[in-house]
């Protein structure tokens, strides 16, 4: 028994296990450095990878949802159509209009990727595996995640064209709204942990009662917390429904008309990226990060566990696209302000209530009728105020 | 509903207005009311309003171009030839001017009745080439009456937006006039023959094409 | 409740996802090149003209009257008439085109000419993989591409190609029965000439 | 001149003054643009998001359909009417048939008469079906109604292919009838399929009618006054949206349709909403049409024998024939003067008819809006430029 889990334990740690190997022998003042090198190839080959992989997923599901089969000319199942679109994009005449303001046209991109990269410098994607441990991780985090925006701004703006305008103002309206709910939603969970340091977020959720996990999602405001979180964070990768910055059947491309090529796929690679990083925030701060979903669970390695519940989330944003039409910017502002900050603020005092409550039935009693009723309220407010119904047809005599 | 008793109607309503019925041969049995550009918008407003017509839907508004006719007759006449009076024969061609018709087809929604057609005609084909717009009664009147400007050339007074609908605004000729002769800066076609075939060598030949 | 809606909706997509891998009917699409539906009878592209038996140029049925020409809407046929006259399968001497073109880029396969043409010489193709890289060769046919045999008309029309052929024997049973008859009435007026030239002798040669 | 209705007229939009143009954004949407259902444009004045001006431009697919048809002979324009709307091609057909059989005083034989009823419907539904397959695509739903749609529109132009050798060109109608006879099995095969259909539209409905996103995006979004309906000559389920009751196949009684039982669904409020919803209830209705019609369909010739295939000539004179096509009103006015050739032949354009409010349905609105009233409106660019 000892021998398998000892097995068990190496595993999990054997990329961590590895890199010490790899970077044994150099000198001591060069191995942070190198280390550091190292886990950021790491995350950037990993991450890229995910992409191609999800951008192969997103088109199989959709197909499939759509009764079609989706890529299955490239390589077996398909599969090697990511590599076929990557060497398309790479092949393709990239064009830049005359009137562009050249230099800040092509640092968009650039910073885009880039800043969506740097959010997994504190996304623990395994037991020990963070590249580094911020003590106010997830407030770097945010930080960083606004500054996809400005990158967003840029190539609208520096496109000179109208539509990218529009698709820029859009954005940037979108973002900063959500922005207040998507922090909101996670300071309940830093309010619970007394820490800001992802690690030790993840390290409290780590433990079972019985078989069951001590994630965040299984308690009232944590579920709230993570149903806002995960409505801003699509709202802030600008998936569908929320997809108006580059709503194709309105202004063309949105921010990103005027490039083609491979900014065009730069820009791609950055939404998707930054989508993962929100996923893995929310997987980080409600969902256990890379804690196992049930005790006797807990020999398979720990970053398997980061994936698949990343998988599971990406495979729930696709099927939200798959299905739902666009909102409009009206809708998406009173969405924001009018149901999503409301919501986060109710759930701050119910996280609190949670806190001084004596653990109990009780506890969850109180804590769930204080989520449920303010949803019910906010929502009935919404609807009342737009008078949508579905409505009966009369038919002529 | 019976033509000749609209067509009573309206005079009765449209003090002066002059209406002829135009009888139509063909089995369809839609004859039509020729209305006079003076009182047209009148006798609309009438078709539209009184109680008993009500025509609302203005479904159709065509524009019909009848080009003039050249007759060319001899005729005989008497002339002093060599200090002589003759009696010498001369071809004389008289030429009708053709005018520029415009075709309303119009039904009632209320009352479940139409058609009833009605037609006006421009004094001529170049110069007198106005007619008063009927939109101001019915708004689907607004897009055909641009279009038959656009492609016949009438000229529709009170018209709010009058302009080309489906040529450009450069372009300079009316398309369905039966006497336009399309440019022949045709694309090179391979079973060219005849008419075509010669047009497009003499194009070819004029250094035209792009 | 607000997102009921929604939830009815995802639950409907999920509904096709699943379905997809198990029904048919959820999943249509025919992977066109290695699979391909079977061929539908009445389906038509582009016109050709049908020949009888084995050479193209001497059976075929086209006579170059010119009609498809005249009602081609978009007049993409283009027909030169020959100067000879060769027989038909029914032996009578007739024209037949000397130059035959259709530009198939400009043809609307409309069927028209196949409905106008009185010998049932015209008619149309089901085949659609002809794309060329040359816009005024490759896409004008002539007379020899345009020549396909009956039986191919057979292949591709079965029923509709049965009735015209029923027609055509019919027609060419009609025929030789007439030519018969006059052949026959032929003969009896030569022999009755005959009898008449021999039972007065004396009057005899034309006059 | 003073009983000019006021709901009717033009919208009296303020000028735009000096300082407020500098504020304001011209942009044009199209000819070149992913929802504007080909190639049409918009010059749209935008004031931030909100729509201040916009005017249609038309032409881009502009070829002189009428000219054209005066020099082809009556059979000759006939596969042209094929390219006017050519989501729908057979109810085209249809009614330039219809208007020549007027013209010429020509009768059709029962049976041909039902089997139009049959393809009329059958088109009517695959139009309406990609039609909100294409209004929820304008809304940004990545398309998943719209292959719902595709996938049961094969279906229907599988049958229109084995009937008439054509998915979409299909030239079906002739003078007195219809060219040619369903094929052995056609019949069977059509009722199938729509027996069939009931269950996709459940699924559409389903998937689409209380959306909640869906309904905020189009109730109370492109209002259409019953009065401006009315007098802009707006035809089709957009008219009976805005609560016109208006179905030619009731009013003119054409062809059979007196013999089959079927409703009209009318809206109330006259939005996008009613616009897709009006629709949504025609399929059904169609279904039943078309049950009713495929159960009574009788034997018989299917074209008038006096017919000749060449050498049409009709008798000077003239005629308007209409039907109610799945877009609206589609009439042709026909003039012969007794030669081969129309002297004068005019087509109705329900698609161009119906577009004359769309300045007055989009401006205040916003630029997520035009998309949702423009794919409401049903346009097709072969239609509408001609």
């Amino acid at each position: 028994m000892t021998h398998l889990a000892l097995l068990a334990q190496q595993l999990d740690q054997i990329f961590v296990l590895a890199a010490h190997w790899l970077l044994s022998d150099l000198p001591a003042a060069l191995q942070p450095l190198c280390s550091a090198i190292l886990s950021v190839a790491a995350i950037i080959i990993v991450f890229a990878t995910l992409f191609a992989i999800t951008t192969w997923l997103e088109r199989k599901g959709l197909g499939r949802m759509q009764n079609r089969y989706g890529p299955n000319r490239v390589g077996p199942f398909g599969l090697l159509q990511p590599i076929a679109d990557g060497v398309k994009s790479l092949t393709k005449e990239d064009i830049v209009p005359i009137t562009a303001d050249h230099a800040v046209h092509f640092l968009a991109p650039v910073l885009l990727v880039a800043a969506s990269f740097m959010g997994f410098a504190v996304l623990p994607i395994g037991r020990n595996m963070v590249l580094v441990n911020l003590n106010a991780g997830v407030l770097y985090f945010f930080a960083i995640g606004s500054m996809m925006e400005l990158a967003v701004f840029m190539a609208g703006w520096s496109s000179r064209s109208k539509y990218s305008l529009l698709g820029a103002m859009r954005a940037i309206a979108q973002m900063i709204s959500y922005e207040v709910p998507l922090v909101l939603a996670s300071i309940v969970v830093i309010m619970q942990a007394g820490s800001l340091s992802t690690v030790s977020i993840v390290d409290l959720q780590a433990s079972y009662t019985g078989i069951w996990p001590h994630w965040f999602v299984f308690t009232p405001w944590g579920f709230a917390g993570f149903i806002l979180f995960m409505i801003a964070a699509t709202a802030e990768s600008n998936r569908s429904p929320f997809d108006l910055p580059e709503g194709e059947s309105e202004i063309i491309a949105g921010y990103y008309t005027e490039y083609s090529g491979f900014k065009f796929a730069l820009f791609f690679l950055g939404e998707y990226i930054g989508m993962f990083a929100t996923s893995g925030m929310a997987i980080t701060l409600f969902l256990g990060g890379w804690s196992a979903p049930f005790s006797f669970l807990t020999w398979v390695p720990s970053y398997v566990w980061f994936f698949a519940k990343l998988l599971a989330i990406i495979s729930v944003f696709i099927w939200i696209r798959g299905t739902l039409p666009r909102l409009r910017m009206d809708q998406l502002m009173n969405l924001a302000w009018e149901f999503m900050l409301p919501m986060a603020l109710f759930n701050l005092f119910t996280a609190g209530l949670w806190h001084f409550l004596a653990a109990g039935s009780l506890r969850w009693l109180v804590c769930s009728t204080m989520v449920v009723v303010p949803c019910i309220l906010l929502s009935r407010g919404l609807k009342h105020k737009k008078k949508f119904q579905v409505r009966t047809y009369h038919y002529s005599q | 509903m019976n033509l000749e008793a609209i067509k009573s109607e309206l005079e009765a309503a449209v003090p002066g207005c002059r209406l002829e019925l135009v009888a139509n041969p063909s089995p369809s049995g839609q004859h039509s009311l020729r209305i006079d550009s003076a009182h047209a918008v009148a006798v609309a407003l009438t078709l539209r309003d009184a109680p008993g017509l009500r025509f609302d839907l203005c479904s159709n508004v065509t524009g019909i171009d009848w080009p003039g006719k050249q007759t060319t007759e001899k005729v005989k006449l008497h002339k002093l030839v060599d200090g002589t009076q003759q009696e010498v024969e001369e071809l004389r061609t008289t030429t009708t001017p053709g005018s520029l018709e415009v075709v309303y087809h119009l039904f009632s929604i209320e009352k479940k009745h139409g058609p009833i057609v009605l037609r006006m005609s421009t004094i001529d084909r170049d110069a007198n080439v106005h007619l008063p717009s009927l939109t101001p009664v019915w708004r689907s009147a607004e897009l055909q009456e641009r279009e038959i400007f656009d492609l016949f050339g009438v000229v529709f007074d009170g018209h709010p937006d009058l302009r080309r609908l489906l040529m450009w605004d450069e372009f300079v000729d009316h398309p369905m006039r039966r006497d336009y002769v399309g440019p022949d800066d045709y694309e090179y076609e391979p079973t060219a023959h005849d008419e075509v075939l010669r047009r497009a060598n003499q194009h070819l030949s004029e250094g035209g094409g792009r | 409740m607000v997102g009921e809606g929604i939830l009815k909706g995802m639950a409907e997509t999920a509904r096709n996802f699943f379905g997809s891998y198990f029904r048919k009917d959820r999943l249509t699409t025919v992977q066109y090149p290695e699979q391909r539906d079977p061929p539908i009878e009445a389906a038509r592209s582009f016109p050709f003209l049908v020949y009888d038996g084995e050479d193209w140029q001497q059976g075929m049925r086209c006579v170059a009257c010119q009609i498809c020409e005249k009602e081609c809407p978009p007049k993409c046929i283009f027909i030169e008439k020959s100067k000879d006259k060769k027989p038909d399968a029914n032996g009578k001497p007739q024209f037949f085109p000397a130059t035959f073109n259709i530009d198939i880029s400009v043809c609307m396969s409309c069927q028209i000419c196949v409905e106008v043409c009185p010998f049932d010489a015209i008619k149309m193709d089901v085949v659609t993989d002809l794309s060329s890289g040359d816009r005024f060769g490759g896409l004008l046919l002539d007379r020899q591409r345009l020549a396909k045999s009956d039986q191919y008309y057979n292949s591709i029309h079965p029923t509709e190609a049965a009735a015209v052929d029923a027609r055509l024997a019919a027609e060419r049973a009609r025929q030789e029965a007439k030519a018969k008859a006059a052949a026959e009435a032929k003969s009896a007026a030569d022999a009755k000439l005959a009898a008449v030239t021999q039972a007065q002798p004396e009057i005899g040669g034309p006059r | 001149m003073n009983t000019i209705a006021d709901p009717t007229a033009q919208p009296e939009l303020e000028p735009l003054s000096e300082t407020s143009k500098e504020q304001l954004l011209e942009i044009a949407m199209g000819p070149q643009h992913p929802s504007t259902h080909g190639v049409f444009r918009m010059n749209v004045v935008l004031d931030g998001e909100h729509v201040v001006r916009l005017k249609p431009v038309f032409g881009y697919l502009h070829r002189n359909h009428e000219k054209i048809a005066e020099s082809e002979t009556y059979l000759g324009s006939m596969p042209y009417t094929d390219r006017l709307d050519y989501m729908c091609p057979i109810t085209n057909n249809w009614a330039y048939a219809l208007a020549v059989e007027k013209l010429a005083g020509i009768q059709v034989p029962e049976r041909a008469e039902y089997l139009r009823v049959i393809v009329g419907e059958l088109t009517r539904l695959q139009n309406h079906a990609c039609l909100i397959g294409f209004l929820m695509q304008d809304m940004g739903a990545s398309g998943t109604p719209l292959m719902y749609a595709f996938r049961e529109r094969e279906k229907i132009l599988d049958l229109f292919e084995s009937l008439t050798g054509a998915r979409m060109m299909c030239n079906y109608m002739r003078f007195g009838g219809c060219r040619v006879d369903l094929p052995a099995g056609w019949l069977d095969q059509a009722k199938i399929v729509v027996a069939g259909f009931p269950r996709f539209l459940d699924e559409f409905e389903q998937l689409l009618v209380g959306n909640e996103i869906l309904m905020d995006r189009t109730q109370e979004v492109g209002v259409l006054s019953r009065e401006l309906a009315v007098s802009a000559g707006i035809s089709g389920p957009m008219a009976r949206a805005s609560g016109v009751d208006y179905d030619i196949r009731k009013v003119d009684h054409y062809s059979i349709y007196d013999r089959f039982a079927f409703r009209v669904p009318l809206g109330s409020h006259g939005d996008v909403y009613d616009r897709f919803m009006v629709r949504l209830l025609e399929m059904r209705e169609s279904v039943s049409i078309l049950e009713q019609a495929m159960r009574d369909i009788p034997a018989g010739p299917i074209v008038d024998p006096k017919m000749k295939v060449r050498g049409f000539r009709p008798k000077p004179g003239e005629a308007y024939g209409r039907i109610e096509a799945p877009k609206g009103e589609l009439g042709f006015y026909l003039i012969s003067d007794g030669s081969p050739n129309p002297y004068r032949y005019r087509v109705r354009p329900p698609s161009l008819i119906n577009l004359t409010v769309l300045e007055d349905l989009c401006v205040g609105r916003n630029v997520a809006d035009i998309v949702t009233i423009l794919g409401s409106i049903d346009i097709v660019l072969g239609e509408v430029d001609r």
